[in-house]
């Protein structure tokens, strides 16, 4: 049984305008990577839309596997008063990380 | 491009982005009384009416080049594409212009402005304010982001993420759809230019027919795309249907008045496309360059109102029955009111 | 350290063509909002593909973050008979969450 | 559309409908039987043989535009595109009659019936029916869902579930893609008319050609999407593959020579065209309307097995060889068996 | 309250290179089932861009919700030195599935 | 093809194998000696300009066929297609060999060697390897993959990846785009031969304007895709920028010298058209295939450095200037270089 160690996953969902200025900041927070899909969705804001390309393009959904600390730092940030204002959703949790990898330390 | 036209396109531009400015307050003031919708939806839906839209212009001149074949009365000003820039501005600055003012009459984070139903001057829902153990002290989120900020410093993180909707909002607002068909079109002619002009000569009947395939395709997918977007149209009510039916024919038809008010001015007639075109400038609605502005600086207005009238229904209307009838006014105009010493050649009315 | 609250997520993959439905169903049930992915995979019903778009578009993905209770009702709903004779699956886990955030309650 | 080709069109649709009924229930048979299908991959299968394919349809009009130019015998009727529409609807009647009298048969989830292999008529694998605690009473899952219901009280979840998925299917099998080049066609038609007559002249030549164009690309697209779908056929034996093979053919023929029956019983010559645009509409088979019926409706037959045979299989023969093997059958019944006081002018045989 | 049953749940985000042997692997090593979706982002290996279709094309993301032990193999596998060498993350938790469902066992 | 034809056309291919082997040599030693690149990335790069460029070729046919119509020197032989296909594997073959003797030379799983900075033998970042309790034994992370592996035993679940690998690269070495474009090409000839001679015929017109529309359209994606890789230039250094927009210039004139001396060989005077179009074939760099083989075989490479060159500069370049530079180069060799016995009729030059 490989030992593993536990990591916390940052999940970000956001409106695609605002995808460059939140990816830059949360490598600047000290993430070591993350990875983005392309979705649609329902929130407060109503339904998210890129008028050509179809809905699956009109939000993204960022998933940032990263130490305790940094996670807290992205929370922090993402609920400062300039961001709240646009379509941003953010939840945390656990996950087991095999020992030898350290692609999120 | 001569001297004198030089002269006559500079002064056609100002005129247009002032005309264009004007809609966007009248379509502000009609939306506001008549509509009755929400003061930051209406000042949004104003934009996209003071602004233009290139697939409309783009639908136009593809109609125009069909018919000036047969009749050279159809031509249209060589300057026109940069027009279409031009006018694609005004829309953003009146709709950034009112929502600022708007933010600083205290409208609150959902758009709601004091009296308007729903107004919660509380900030956004942290009622759980108190709850916030030991987090970092935020203090109240002040209205609007950018600008209206009472009370909390701005952390420097929050200064790049205003810095950084402020640069995207200068790109959407200047670089807009109407410059890249203009430098498209430009970079194209350089390209095969390049390879020999007999290539590019072969390429022109072949490049019309393309074109207006091509337009043929754009077309049938915007109108599913605009489709789509009637269903939202179902909570507007008939005054903001009727205002996107409408108010293109009003606004195209003082946009060509203004139009041959300054072929007067000059003493000189322009060609009934030139006429058509700048009333497609006028009448239409922009889909592409508002709504990202929308989207980076009035994220409270509704996603979906501005779209299914701008796409829904003035787009549809635009390309289907709109042109033929613009065309149809701009003969009238030349023939009821000739500008002294042109005489235009008896245009066969439209069969 | 912000304070976080523990919330429920429902992840469901279902096929394209059951796709509304389901969503109206989550909404009508109490969520409050939900963000979707089109996925493709395997499972019990063999792989899915839309012989057009590819099988990046064959199902969909729902990420649903909402109460305990109204992640049982969706659960609930997603076992009865009617549901089941399609390709669906469906598992839950916790999630924490601001305690600024109510976009889940 | 004169009154007696109005008369011809109403008798040759339910000709049409009928004959593709009966192609249904042949396939089915013969799958069944010969091909030793699974009952209920038997039925799916026979419900894409029985209806036709909008695909193949535009394919073989294009081939014949371009004969037609220079042999008018390659002619075909106006109303060909109705046909395509209506003939799609016979084939999802079929399978969905199958399928209803499979399962009150007593189908099992899986959908396998009593004595084929891996019948299972225990519900859906929840062995762990005793271990749910204090669960909602479900009782079993009887088997299928929309009917043949039997025990659990239908929740009303499961009645908006049910009734959604009706409606869905109602959608699919009448608004089929016949349909919409259908309205697309005369949408275009409207469109440019609009814009002036002069456009829709200069179009039509350059429409001919860039649809052509078109044509080649989607031709290779879906060239591309029929290789994928092979694969699937690994697990199907040769008899399937054999089916897709030949079936079309006889299927074809089999649609020609009533074509021609129809044609001596009002002692009215068709043109080649409008037999051979019979044959594909007979003998395609369906690969975008059937599936969206058998994901709504028939969610336990196998998802790969079907469209290996009408895209992999048929559509590639019918484009490729499919096409020009019915055009040469046409010929030869129109000369072998010329309907009374109608002799067809000699056309050249296929160089 | 319908019983649950805990479940594993392994998350493979790879580059699409290698997707094919990936999927092979997970169901050889006695996965039921597993969805993709495509997706991009950074990691050691810098951003993986499909020059053609754009970024959203570049990795693929692999969702498996399978027992405790096919987990630890799958986890093994791609901890393997010629796995290793490709732009590879993993990371496992776990869920709950309802007690009826068998999709995962 | 004449047997004549056809054994020019095997030496000729021959040759076009050896020069891009050649090129890709000169190009490692330039980037790792000159432009100072790691010895992987130098040896990834060469691997992209020995390989040819499908998009390129088509591009420069395009031109020619645009040219020939009027002046017939611009012809160009029919076997060029095959040539594209067969130069583009010395590339991959260039790049995986010289990686294969980096891996030998102890090359780091970063891709760093012994003396380039950031060297770091250790395998992979396991520093934890102490810590991993009673995992399976693993041994050290040796270097590089299928080759050069030493100390743990390959597990079968590594065998059937290897292999997987292997296979895979065969794959993209050998299926290359070029094939795909040549049996494309077969394919359509063959379905529309099929469908009656005189489709063809009608369409041979439409198919080269449609080709040319098609071109331009590719052209323009591709530009704004080479643009999007320019970005990565950044980190790159001016040297590398500098081999980008010269190289294929010295690579195509010593194409075109080497086409040149085997027309004297056989003492046959090539057309105009085949000079260039080999010139392109071996001035171009590959974006398509060689990526491929580099995202399997050489993991360690810059996924965006060589990608910035051969696509974001080389390709950009030859489409707008290159093309012209290579015809004017082309006349330039055949009037002051006349193979004996063959008096080239003048051709104007380009205007
Ligand atoms: N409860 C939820 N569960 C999952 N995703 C959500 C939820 N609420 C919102 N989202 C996603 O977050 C985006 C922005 O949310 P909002 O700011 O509430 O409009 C939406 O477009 C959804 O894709
Ligand atoms: N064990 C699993 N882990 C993750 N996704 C699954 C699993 N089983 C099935 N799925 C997904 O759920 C969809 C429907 O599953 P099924 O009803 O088993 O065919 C499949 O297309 C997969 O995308
Ligand atoms: N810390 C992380 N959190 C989430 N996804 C990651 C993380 N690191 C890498 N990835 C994803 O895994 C892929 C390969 O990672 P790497 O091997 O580190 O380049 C990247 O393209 C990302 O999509
Ligand atoms: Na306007
Ligand atoms: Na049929
Ligand atoms: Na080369």
């Amino acid at each position: 049984m490989p030992t593993m160690t536990v990591a916390r996953r940052v999940v970000v969902i956001a409106e695609k305008a605002i995808e460059r200025i939140l990816l830059e900041e949360i490598l600047k927070l000290g993430a070591k990577g993350y990875n983005c899909t392309y979705c649609f969705g329902k929130g407060e804001h109503g339904l998210i839309e890129d008028p050509f390309t179809g809905p699956e393009h009109g939000c993204v959904r960022i998933e940032i596997v990263t130490s305790v600390k940094v996670a807290e730092a992205i929370m922090e940030y993402l609920h400062q008063d300039a961001v709240q204002h646009y379509p941003i959703t953010s939840f945390v949790d656990n996950v087991q990380v095999d020992a030898r990898d350290t692609f999120y330390r | 491009l001569s001297g004198e036209e030089l002269m006559h396109a500079g002064g056609f531009m100002l005129i247009g982005f002032i005309t264009n400015t004007i809609i966007g307050c009248i379509s502000y003031l009609v939306l506001k009384n008549f509509a009755k919708l929400r003061q930051i939806d209406a000042a949004t839906v104003a934009g996209y009416y003071g602004s233009d839209s290139a697939g409309t212009f783009v639908t136009c001149k593809g109609v125009l080049d069909g018919k000036k074949g047969l009749d050279p009365s159809y031509n249209y000003a060589a300057y026109m594409p940069v027009m279409l820039a031009v006018m694609e501005i005004p829309g953003c600055l009146v709709a950034l212009m009112i929502v600022s003012s708007l933010r600083k009459k205290g409208m609150d984070p959902r758009g709601n402005m004091p009296g308007e139903p729903g107004y919660d001057p509380r900030p956004l829902p942290d009622s759980l304010a108190e709850e916030v153990g030991h987090g970092a002290d935020h203090g109240g989120h002040g209205g609007g982001h950018s600008s209206g900020r009472h009370g909390a410093t701005e952390t420097n993180g929050e200064k790049r993420f205003n810095s950084f909707i402020s640069l995207e909002l200068l790109h959407e607002v200047f670089l807009n759809p109407g410059l890249f068909l203009l430098f498209g079109g430009i970079i194209i002619g350089f390209v095969s230019q390049l390879q020999g002009s007999k290539v590019t000569q072969e390429d022109d009947k072949l490049f019309v027919q393309l074109f207006q395939g091509a337009l043929c395709l754009f077309l049938l997918e915007m109108g599913m795309t605009a489709c789509k977007r009637l269903r939202d149209l179902k909570t507007a009510g008939w005054r903001f249907v009727f205002f996107a039916l409408v108010g293109p024919n009003i606004f195209a038809t003082i946009g060509m008045f203004v139009a041959h008010g300054y072929g007067m001015l000059l003493g000189h007639q322009f060609d009934i496309g030139t006429y058509v075109l700048f009333a497609v400038l006028c009448g239409a609605a922009s889909y592409i360059a508002v709504p990202a502005v929308q989207r980076l600086a009035i994220p409270e207005a509704s996603p979906t109102l501005p779209l299914a009238a701008s796409l829904g229904v003035t787009f549809s209307y635009n390309v289907t029955m709109g042109i033929p009838v613009y065309i149809e006014i701009a003969k009238q105009i030349t023939n009821l009111l000739p500008i002294a010493g042109h005489v235009v050649e008896t245009v066969a009315p439209l069969t």
